[in-house]
Order: C-alpha cells, then structure tokens, then sequence
C-alpha cells in the first residue's frame, strides 16, 4: 500500500498499478479510447493524459505507474487543454455523423466531445472520406469514424491471436482494415471488435440501423449459453408500440465487464442467441392439464392432490434453471422424502480458439455437481408416482432425455415446470409455465464456482409465476429468502443479492 | 372574498344600465351591418384561407435533396423527442454511397399519427438534418383513421410553407 | 273580382289565410332574423351558407327553409317510458293557443264598402270579450311546456317545465293587472275601442308605468331572455329535452308565434295598434303602420336577448312579485284616480 | 500464392534473419529482398514474406504500407524520385518537376506506357547541401537544373547510365 493524492485528495492505493486502474477503482473519471482493462496498454491515443507533480509534461494515465506520493491532476486547467486539443486533433477527420451512427448514444467520442471537447471544426481542409464496407459477414466498418485506438487490432492480436487486422499507410491517410475476412467469420469471438470500438468504425452487420441505444434500457445478466458464466449487458425496448419496426423486445446482448473474473468479452455464439428470447410462438403461458389449457387454481388443486397422494416422488432438477428454482424443487423433495436426480448436461466441441468457452451448455450444471445430486441415468427403477421435471429440454443430453419421458410416462402425477411445449409438457398431466431466462431474477454458479445473479429485466408475464411459488407461497415472499436460506444451509454461508453484487462471488 | 356593493337607487333600477347595454349591442349590429363581409372578424373558410402566421405548425413535412431523396437520414431523433410517440421509422441502408456525403442511412419507412401527434414541434427542433418540418398546411382532416398515418411519400408531397 | 273578395264568407277566410300565413313567415323569418341579429351583435356573421338551388345564397334566406326540411326527415323519436298521447299533443297544445290569439288583434283600420262594415280582424270587434279572450286563450299555451315536460318522463324537463309554469303564472298577475288600466281609460274591452281611444295620444305615454309592466312580463309570458327558464338552453335543460324532428320543431314555432301575438298586443294596447300619423289614412297604409310597429317590437326581443344574461331563478320571482305587481297596482291606481278626478 | 521464393532466396533471408534477434525485426530487410525480387509489393508479395517470416500477414502489410520506399504499384525501368521539400524548392526543384512531368507526360506517381520512367514527388532525400535532388532508383543525381535533366533522361533513354 502506499499513499498518493489524486486531486488534492489523500489515496492509500495498492502498487503496481496505472493511475487509469487507481482512479477507475476510486470512480474518478479519465477519458480514454485506446485503454482497455483486457488488452495491452497501447498509450496512443493521449486522451488520458493527466498533470503529475514533478513532471514536465502530461502522462498518459493508462501507461504511468503509479508511485509512492504520487500527485496527480486529473481535473486541471492543463489537462483540459490537453484533452480539448486531443479531441480537436481526432475530430479533424471524423465525419461527426452521429445521427445515423449506430454507436451514438454509447459512444466514448460522443460523451467525451461533449464533456470536454470544442464544438466548432477550425481545419478548412476536407475531411479524409473512405467508403464504408462490410468487411465480414458480421462485421462492418467505417473508416471515417476511426479514431486508431487499435484496440480491435490488439485483441485480435492478443486475445484470439488471430491477426486479422492492421493498420496500414500511415500519417493521416493511416486506417484500419481487415486482411482476412473469411478468418474473421470463423472467429468464434470477432464480434467483440464492436463492443470493443469506442466509437462507430466497427459494428455489428445484424445490429446496423436496428434500434437506437439511447432507447433501449440495459440489464446485466449472465449467459445461459455454457457453464462459463459469462456477464451481458442485455438491452431491451419493452416499451414499444405496434407500428415500431419490431426488433425486441430483446435488441441485442453484448459483454459486461467483470474485473474479479478478469472477462471482458463474449462468445458469439452467446452474443447472436438474443433472438430466441423474441420468439413467444411455442411459449407455455398458461398451466395445462392433460394437454389443455387450464386455469391456475385447478393447477394448484392438481399439485396439491399429487403431493398428498403419499406415492413415492422424484424430482429432476435443471441446470438451465437458477439456484433458487433448484432450490425449491429440493425443498420440495426434502420435505417429501422425494428422490432427487439431475439430467446430464448437453456437451458440444469447443471452436477454435475457445478460451474460456465451456464444453457443458448448460449455465447452472455447477450446482448439481455441488450438491452431488445422482445423475438421473444411474436411477435404478423408475417407477415413481409422483415426478416433477424442471425446465432443461434445451440443454440436456439424449440419454437423460429418454429417462426422464419414461419417468414421466410411468408417474401417476407427472408434472413439468416448461418455458416451452416441449416433449416433456406434452408427456405430463401437468405442465406449468416457467419464467424464462431475463424474466426472473436469479443466481447460477459458473464452471469457475462463482456465484453470479442474472437480472429479469423483462418480469414475469401474465400468469407465469417461478416454482418457488406454485410450492412455496406462503413460505417465500421473493426469492432471495431462497438464495439466503440455500446458502445458509447447502453452502454454509450468508449471501444476499447486494452481497452478490454485479460480479459474484466465488465459493 | 365577497365584496359588498352599494347601489344606490338609479343603480337599482336596472333601467339605465340596461339602455347602456341593449346601446353597445346595437353599436356592434349596425358595425357589422355595414362591414363588407370580406373585411370581417369572421373569415368565410373555404372560399378565403386563413393567413396563418410563420410560426404556425401544421401537417409535417419531410424536405428533399436537390436530387430528389429525403433528406431524413432516420436517426431517430424527431421520435426520441416526440412527446407523443407519434413517429415511427424503420431504416435502411444506401448500397450507392456519395463519397462527398455521409450517406449510409435512409427511412425505409417513415409514419406520422396525426391522432397521437400534437402538433408541438419537438421533431422539427430535433432534427440535425432540417429533414422534418412543420407547415402551415392545416387542412388535414381524414376519412378513415388509417388515413391518418402519413407515410413517407405523402409527406414529402406536403407543400412547402410559403415564406420558404 | 273584387265583391267577390269581400262577400262576408269569403272575405273571414281570406283573413284567416292571409294572418296564418304571414304570422308562419314572420315566424321563419324571425328565426333568420335571430340569428343573423345575434351573429352581428356578436361581430359573427351567422347563418349565410344555405344556398337556393346551390347558388343563390341570399343572405342565408333560406336558412329556415333547409331548418324546416331538416325538421321534417328527422327521426321522429318517442321515448320508451313517455306518455305517448300527451307527449304528441303536447306541441299542439303549444302552438294552437299562439296562433288562436291573433285571432282578436285588429291589425287595420276597419272600412266600409256600400254600407257594408269592413273589419281588419278575424274575430268580430262586436264581442266585448276581446282583451279576455286574449289572456284566456294566451294563458293555455302553459299547458304545451307543462304537459309536453310531464308526458317526456324526465326529470330534467319536468323542472323546466315547472320553471316555466311557475314564472307564467306569476306574470300573467302582474300583465294582467296592468290591462287593466288600458281597459279603464277605455272603458271598453274591446280592442277596436282600444285603439280608437289612442288616436292622438298612444297609451304609452299616459300609462308609462302600466307600458313597462307588460312590456317586462310579455318576455316572461313569451319565455324569452332574460327569463328564458323553461328552456334555458345554454345551461339549463329544459321542457323539451326528449323532443326531436317536427315536434321540437312545433315548439320552437309555438315560441315565435307567442312572441307576435305578445307585441301584437303590446301594439295594440299601448302604442296605438294601427294608428300612425299621415299613414293610417288609407287602410294598407294603416296595415302597414300596424307591420311595422310589430316588426320593431318583435327586434326588440331580439335585442334584448342578445344583450341581457339570464336572471337568477329567485331574483326572476322576486322581480315578478315585489316589482312588476305592485308597480301595476300603481298604475292601476293612478289611471283609477285620474279619471274619477275628471269624472 | 502466385509468388513463391526460392531455395536460394530463403537462404538469403536466412541470413539477414541471422543478423537480427527475432524474425519481426527482420520484416524490413526481408521486404526490401522482396521488392528487389518481385520488382514491387504486391500483396501476394507480402504473404510470401509474411510465410517465410512466420509472421501474421496483417503485420506485414502495416509495415510494407507504412514505408514508402516500399512500391506497392508496378514501376518503370528507372523510378525518377524528385525532392521538392524546402531545400530542393528553394533551388527549383518545383521547376525540375513541372518539367519532367511535361517532358514524359505523367502525373506524380505514375509510370509511361514504355514502362521505362516512374516519376515521384518525394520528401527530403537528405541531400540539401547539393539541391536540387533527384533520385533514380537507388543513385542520386544533385546540383540539378532543367537541361541537365534533360540531358540525363535522354541518356537514360539509350541506355548510356547505368543505374
């Protein structure tokens, strides 16, 4: 530790970090483009230049150590000017078409112009004008809005070390481009350079012209894609009327920062999966008994005739569904002297390069393993009279899918918890609707033990309630009681939502 | 607040300030009378129009390049102001790019609901492209209310305000 | 052609057609009147589109007209729990009454062609009943606004109605009582007498306080503004709410009506009837004279409407009781006294 | 890959390799080898030295566009480079210019339809003490004037210079 003054202000900092880490931990705001916290330090773009006491010139505050008694103006006079003249200097050939700018409304430039920047071009000369082109099948680039922070360059170089672009001519004719497009279409995490472009240069072909940022609202979940556990930024337009060009509610998915799993980037794979969220054709929005729709009292009177009828029950958990879904079908069995099975996960070859791309598909399989729930292939006999099936048809493998619709057809009282009609729903007396991923608030444990909460940002629809309260109601007023108490008692220790925080914790 | 009013007796008996009043009525009759119909208070609408003052907002009018194309590059912009939620895009893009000009976006639709609009000129403000403006065109009353949604071809067909 | 005209028969229908059709025009033209008058008092310019044939707009002339056509094919509704025979007499009982007093105004000089005596009314002046036949029959147009308000079966027409019959019955009092002092000076009830009794000097001037009294209470009787109760039709709803098409149509008539034969009257009974000086020398001079003193009575309610506002239910009955009655004893008195004094 | 090199060019670039600490740092000299082989960079060029390299190719094409002395395009027999920065002006090399741009009829940059004159406007050679400057492929020819120019282009035409 040692101290240092950020701003006339007394800091006691760990070593051996930047003045951009110190100040973005202390939520101190530095302008920066070519900065990012999962890419080499590049030092090019001089936007986070701040004063430092004792040194002639600026430093650049993404590259300067930061040392004991340190200090550092972020806020003066000096360092305005610096950031006014980088700006003008970037702003000499940008278009400044922000209206039609896909990034507009999240752009780095944009903000930074208006918070620090001139508002009148002084340059007579013409701008440098490039065509803009679609340099891959997701990709799209616009040369003019590039303000070479060769951030897309580095992770590409860093990250997938792929090496798919580069900067070539130099001076101010110097632009970015791609020397291998057909690389970058199989690049499993190539549509990062979009998220990645502090400004408009590089977007995503299937977000282009889409929908505007500034009226989507952002939720951060964590992506059911795989066990990895990876953090999104989920933007939805709910509030959308019938003549609006219908993209949505879901608009888009991309990454969020987390710094305690040191991820700042996602699977494509997991980035273009937000259009299945838009799909309600084969949505279950209503309890159905026997293959018709019914109402949620006869549901109710359903479940309650199976749990009293004193048969032997299974419950088949989900490694689609959250912790606290889990939670209540375990309860349940607990309480029931219920047997307790977990499907096996559905496992896919990773693409290359994977980095930390999981093989398991399916976000909460951690769990099962934790508890050391049987798998439900090593069930002895299945004849149960009572089983309750959780949500996971889309992730489980073949084998268990067999077994659990022999367990179903076999049960007196089957009962499955579906987003969709599925096979399941369609073999149970009863199918229940389940809330889907983005609908409800819940936790899963990724591959690496981290306990992370995904935000419902769309809420439930009409007539969709979680398992915990089918079974529960009266128990559990939400479902973080259940997160408290499966803590508590499976993990031995107390967590809550606020604990949970944006970035999990790991167990 | 009540306010106690004093008459006196020529007050109470109404008589005087009723010749007053059934006066000023009869002033204004044989005013009118002799007024020309053109020269009026009253403007007799469809065979005279209503000189509306500039300011006036009217029908939306969407305003064109020298070569013809809309000048909306559909940024969205006029519908994020709009208090009414009147406007709706969807965009497109420009395959034939001027190098000269940023062109890269187009509305491939553009809808105004007259029934939501009110007529408060936030999309005129909002727009960086002086695409969207509102005229003085005010006879705009419909038959139907699918009428009432103004696509992009007949707003570029809206006439122009006569002081452009 | 002439004799043929005035054989007795003939000549009785000639007048009643001839006073049944100008009493209707002036009705429709009243109407017109009204509104155009109300439009320029107003700086407005009031109904000028209806056009004859589609071209000829004179003036909105022909307003009434389309009113009328309008009126006629308009759905004729009766409403479910109304009493339905009353409901439809009840716009006859209002307008019969309107026309029927007419019948006693004298509305020229009367003449005589070869010994034979001519009179310009259609009841003969001979009954000395011709000042109570006037409020007896004038007072039974109250029975059309109560009936037609009952027979609708609304709670909102009902209280116009009562309104209304409330507010006629108190000045019919103050009207009557201030005939009275005509009737004295005259001597006579008949109205032919009435007038002969002006010649020289019209009865407004000597019985100034009895002029005023009838004048007020004529547009009470007549349910004009500023005592327009029973309809009220900016604000209050009044007798005539369930009524549409050719009924509510016969009421608007009933109403006009009512006002010519009130200024008729007035004419009659205080500013001379068809006496004007030099005019009256001839008979369609002495018809004339007698139109015209109509006509700018009849503006005169007009007038007034579009100048006064409504008066306050209660400050209507005060006026009518503790005003307009004891002034007609007044003058009642006065007239009395005067002519004891001379004997 | 249409260019390819051969057993004795890549021992040729396995010894300038040699004289560096890592294949990156030898890009340039490979590149230079390069143009002198394939008469100019192409981006097949580039590949092939990005696959002798074992470099990415997107690192190679930064540095062969960031040089210019490296020809992206096809040029003639003899590539006229004229200096018109300060010195050189100063001098008339502005006039020199105007003149061979005349006298072979081609724009800055461009070659004639015999393939044998490339002409270019450069920046400073580094020659000021003897300006005007001009530089024929890789000689340089200074204290220049517009008859010497013409001069030197006619001999250049038959060939009497060696460059």
């Amino acid at each position: 530790m040692m101290n240092i003054k950020i701003d006339n202000k007394e800091h006691s900092v760990e070593e051996g970090q930047t003045i951009l880490e110190v100040c973005r931990n202390l939520d101190i705001e530095i302008p920066h483009f070519c900065y990012h916290p999962g890419l080499s330090i590049a030092g090019n773009c001089r936007m986070c230049l701040v004063e430092v006491k004792g040194m002639p010139k600026l430093m650049t505050a993404c590259s300067t150590m930061v040392q004991d008694k340190m200090e550092i103006f972020t806020d003066s006079d000096v360092v305005k000017e610096a950031r006014k003249g980088v700006l003008e200097f970037i702003l000499l050939d940008h278009p400044v078409d922000c209206p039609i700018c896909d990034k507009s409304g999240e752009c780095d430039l944009q903000n930074y112009n208006f918070d620090y920047g001139i508002d009148q071009r002084r340059s007579i000369f013409p701008k440098e004008r490039h065509k803009v082109e679609k340099i891959s099948e997701k990709i799209y680039k616009n040369d003019n809005r590039c303000v070479l922070c060769t951030r897309c360059i580095r992770f590409l170089d860093e990250v997938t070390k792929t090496h798919e672009f580069t900067t070539i001519e130099r001076g101010s004719h110097t632009h970015i481009t791609c020397v291998d497009p057909e690389g970058l279409d199989q690049n499993p995490f190539a549509s990062n350079i979009a998220d990645l472009c502090p400004v408009g240069a590089l977007g995503l072909n299937e977000f282009r012209f889409k929908k505007r940022v500034w009226l989507t609202e952002h939720v951060r979940a964590v992506c059911p894609g795989c066990e990895a556990g990876c953090n999104l930024t989920v933007d939805l337009h709910t509030k959308q009327t019938p003549l609006d060009p219908n993209v949505g509610p879901v608009v888009r998915f991309t990454s969020a920062d987390n710094y305690s799993m040191q991820r700042f980037f996602i699977c494509d794979e997991g980035r273009y999966s937000y259009s299945g969220y838009n799909e309600t054709e084969r949505r279950l929005l209503h309890p159905e008994l026997d293959g018709e729709e019914t109402t949620n009292g006869k549901a109710k009177a359903f479940l309650k005739e199976a749990l009293s009828s004193e048969l032997t029950g299974a419950v088949v958990l989900s490694p689609l569904a959250s912790v606290e879904e889990n939670y209540a079908a375990i309860l349940l069995a607990e309480q029931m002297g219920y047997d307790l099975y977990r499907p096996s996960p559905f496992r896919k070859d990773l693409p290359e390069p994977a980095l930390f791309i999981e093989k398991i598909k399916a976000p909460n399989h951690r769990m099962m393993k934790l508890l050391e729930v049987p798998k439900v292939t090593d069930m002895e006999s299945s004849d149960y009279g009572v089983v309750l099936v959780l949500n996971s048809i889309g992730s489980i493998r073949d084998n268990s899918l067999v077994k659990i619709l022999s367990l179903l057809k076999r049960a007196k009282y089957s009962i499955t918890f579906e987003v969709e009609r599925s096979e399941f729903s369609e073999n149970s007396k009863l199918a229940l609707p389940a809330p889907m991923f983005l609908e409800e608030d819940g936790c899963f444990i990724n591959s690496s033990k981290r306990i992370q909460r995904s935000t419902g940002g769309l809420g439930y629809p009409e007539g969709v309630r979680p398992l915990w309260e089918w079974l529960f109601g009266n128990r559990f007023t939400n479902s973080e009681s259940l997160l408290t108490q499966f803590s508590n008692e499976k993990l031995g220790i107390e967590l809550s939502y606020e604990k949970i925080g944006k970035e999990g914790v790991e167990l | 607040m009540k306010k106690e009013v004093k008459l006196s007796f020529w007050d109470r008996l109404y008589l005087p300030a009723i010749l007053v009043g059934m006066g000023i009525t009869i002033k204004h009759f044989f005013k009118n009378l002799f007024t020309p119909p053109s020269k009026r208070y009253t403007v007799e609408f469809p065979e005279r129009k209503k000189d509306v003052p500039e300011w006036y907002r009217g029908l939306h009018r969407l305003n064109t390049r020298d070569d013809g194309s809309v000048k909306c590059v559909a940024c969205y912009c006029c519908a994020t102001a709009c208090p009414a939620d009147a406007i709706f895009i969807e965009a497109e893009d420009i395959d034939d790019l001027d190098e000269s000009y940023p062109r890269e976006k187009r509305p491939k639709q553009f809808i105004i609901d007259l029934h939501r609009c009110i007529f408060c000129g936030f999309c005129q403000e909002a727009c960086p492209e002086d695409a969207i403006v509102l005229t003085n065109e005010y006879e705009i009353t419909q038959l139907s209310r699918d009428e009432g949604l103004i696509t992009m071809e007949e707003l570029i067909k809206t006439p122009k305000k006569k002081m452009d | 052609m002439m004799a043929k005209l005035l054989a007795p028969e003939v000549f009785m229908i000639v007048k009643v057609v001839a006073v049944f059709i100008i009493v209707l025009t002036m009705v429709a033209v009243g109407t017109w009147v009204e509104r155009r008058g109300a439009a320029f008092i107003q700086d407005r310019v009031g109904p000028n589109r209806v056009a004859l044939f589609g071209k000829f707009r004179i003036m909105g002339l022909a307003q009434p007209v389309a009113d009328g056509i309008k009126f006629f094919f308009k759905e004729d509704v009766i409403p479910a729990n109304a009493d339905k025979i009353l409901f439809v007499l009840a716009p006859l009982i209002a307008f019969i009454p309107a026309t029927m007093t007419f019948a006693a105004i004298p509305f020229g000089r009367s003449f005589d062609i070869n010994g034979v005596h001519y009179f310009l009314s259609i009841l003969p002046p001979a009954t000395n009943i011709g000042v109570l036949y006037v409020f007896a029959i004038g007072s039974m147009g109250v029975y059309g606004i109560i009936v037609g308000a009952w027979a609708s079966n609304n709670k909102w027409s009902i209280l116009g109605g009562m309104r209304a019959s409330a507010q006629i019955i108190s000045y019919e009092l103050a009207m009557t009582m201030a005939v009275v002092g005509v009737v004295l000076s005259t001597g006579s009830l008949r109205l032919d007498r009435v007038i002969s009794a002006q010649t020289g000097l019209w009865n407004v001037v000597p019985q100034f306080l009895g002029a005023l009294v009838f004048f007020v209470s004529m547009f009470a009787e007549t349910n004009r503004l500023p005592f327009d109760f029973a309809e009220g039709e900016s604000e209050i709803i009044g007798y005539h709410v369930e009524y549409g098409s050719m009924k509510f149509s016969m009421f608007a008539l009933a109403e006009y009506a009512n006002m010519i034969t009130a200024a008729a009257l007035f004419v009659t009974l205080y500013l001379g009837g068809w006496h004007f000086p030099w005019l009256d020398q001839w008979i369609w001079g002495s018809i004339l004279a007698f139109l015209l003193k109509l006509v700018s009575i009849l503006w005169i309610f007009v007038w007034v409407r579009w100048t006064l506002p409504r008066f306050r239910y209660d400050q209507l009955m005060r006026l009518g009781w503790k005003v307009m009655i004891p002034l007609s004893l007044v003058n009642m008195i006065v007239v009395a006294l005067f002519l004891a004094y001379r004997g | 890959m249409s260019l390819r090199f051969t057993e004795q060019d890549m021992q040729n670039i396995e010894v300038i390799c040699q004289r560096y600490p890592d294949k990156k740092a030898a890009t340039l000299p490979t590149l230079h080898f390069a143009q002198k082989k394939f008469g100019y960079i192409s981006e097949d060029a580039v590949k092939a030295v990005a696959a002798v390299l074992n470099l990415p190719v997107a690192h190679v094409l930064g540095v062969a566009t960031f040089y210019t002395m490296y020809n992206k395009k096809p040029v003639g027999k003899y590539h006229i480079q004229v200096c018109t920065n300060i010195s050189c002006a100063l001098m008339g090399s502005r006039e020199i210019f105007q003149h061979l741009r005349q006298k072979l009829g081609i724009a800055s940059g461009e070659t004639t339809e015999d393939k044998l004159f490339t002409l270019q406007e450069v920046e400073c050679l580094g020659s000021c003490g003897t300006a005007p400057t001009i530089q024929i492929n890789e000689k340089y020819f200074e204290s220049m004037t517009v008859e010497k120019i013409d001069e030197l282009v006619e001999s250049l035409k038959k060939g009497e210079i060696d460059v």
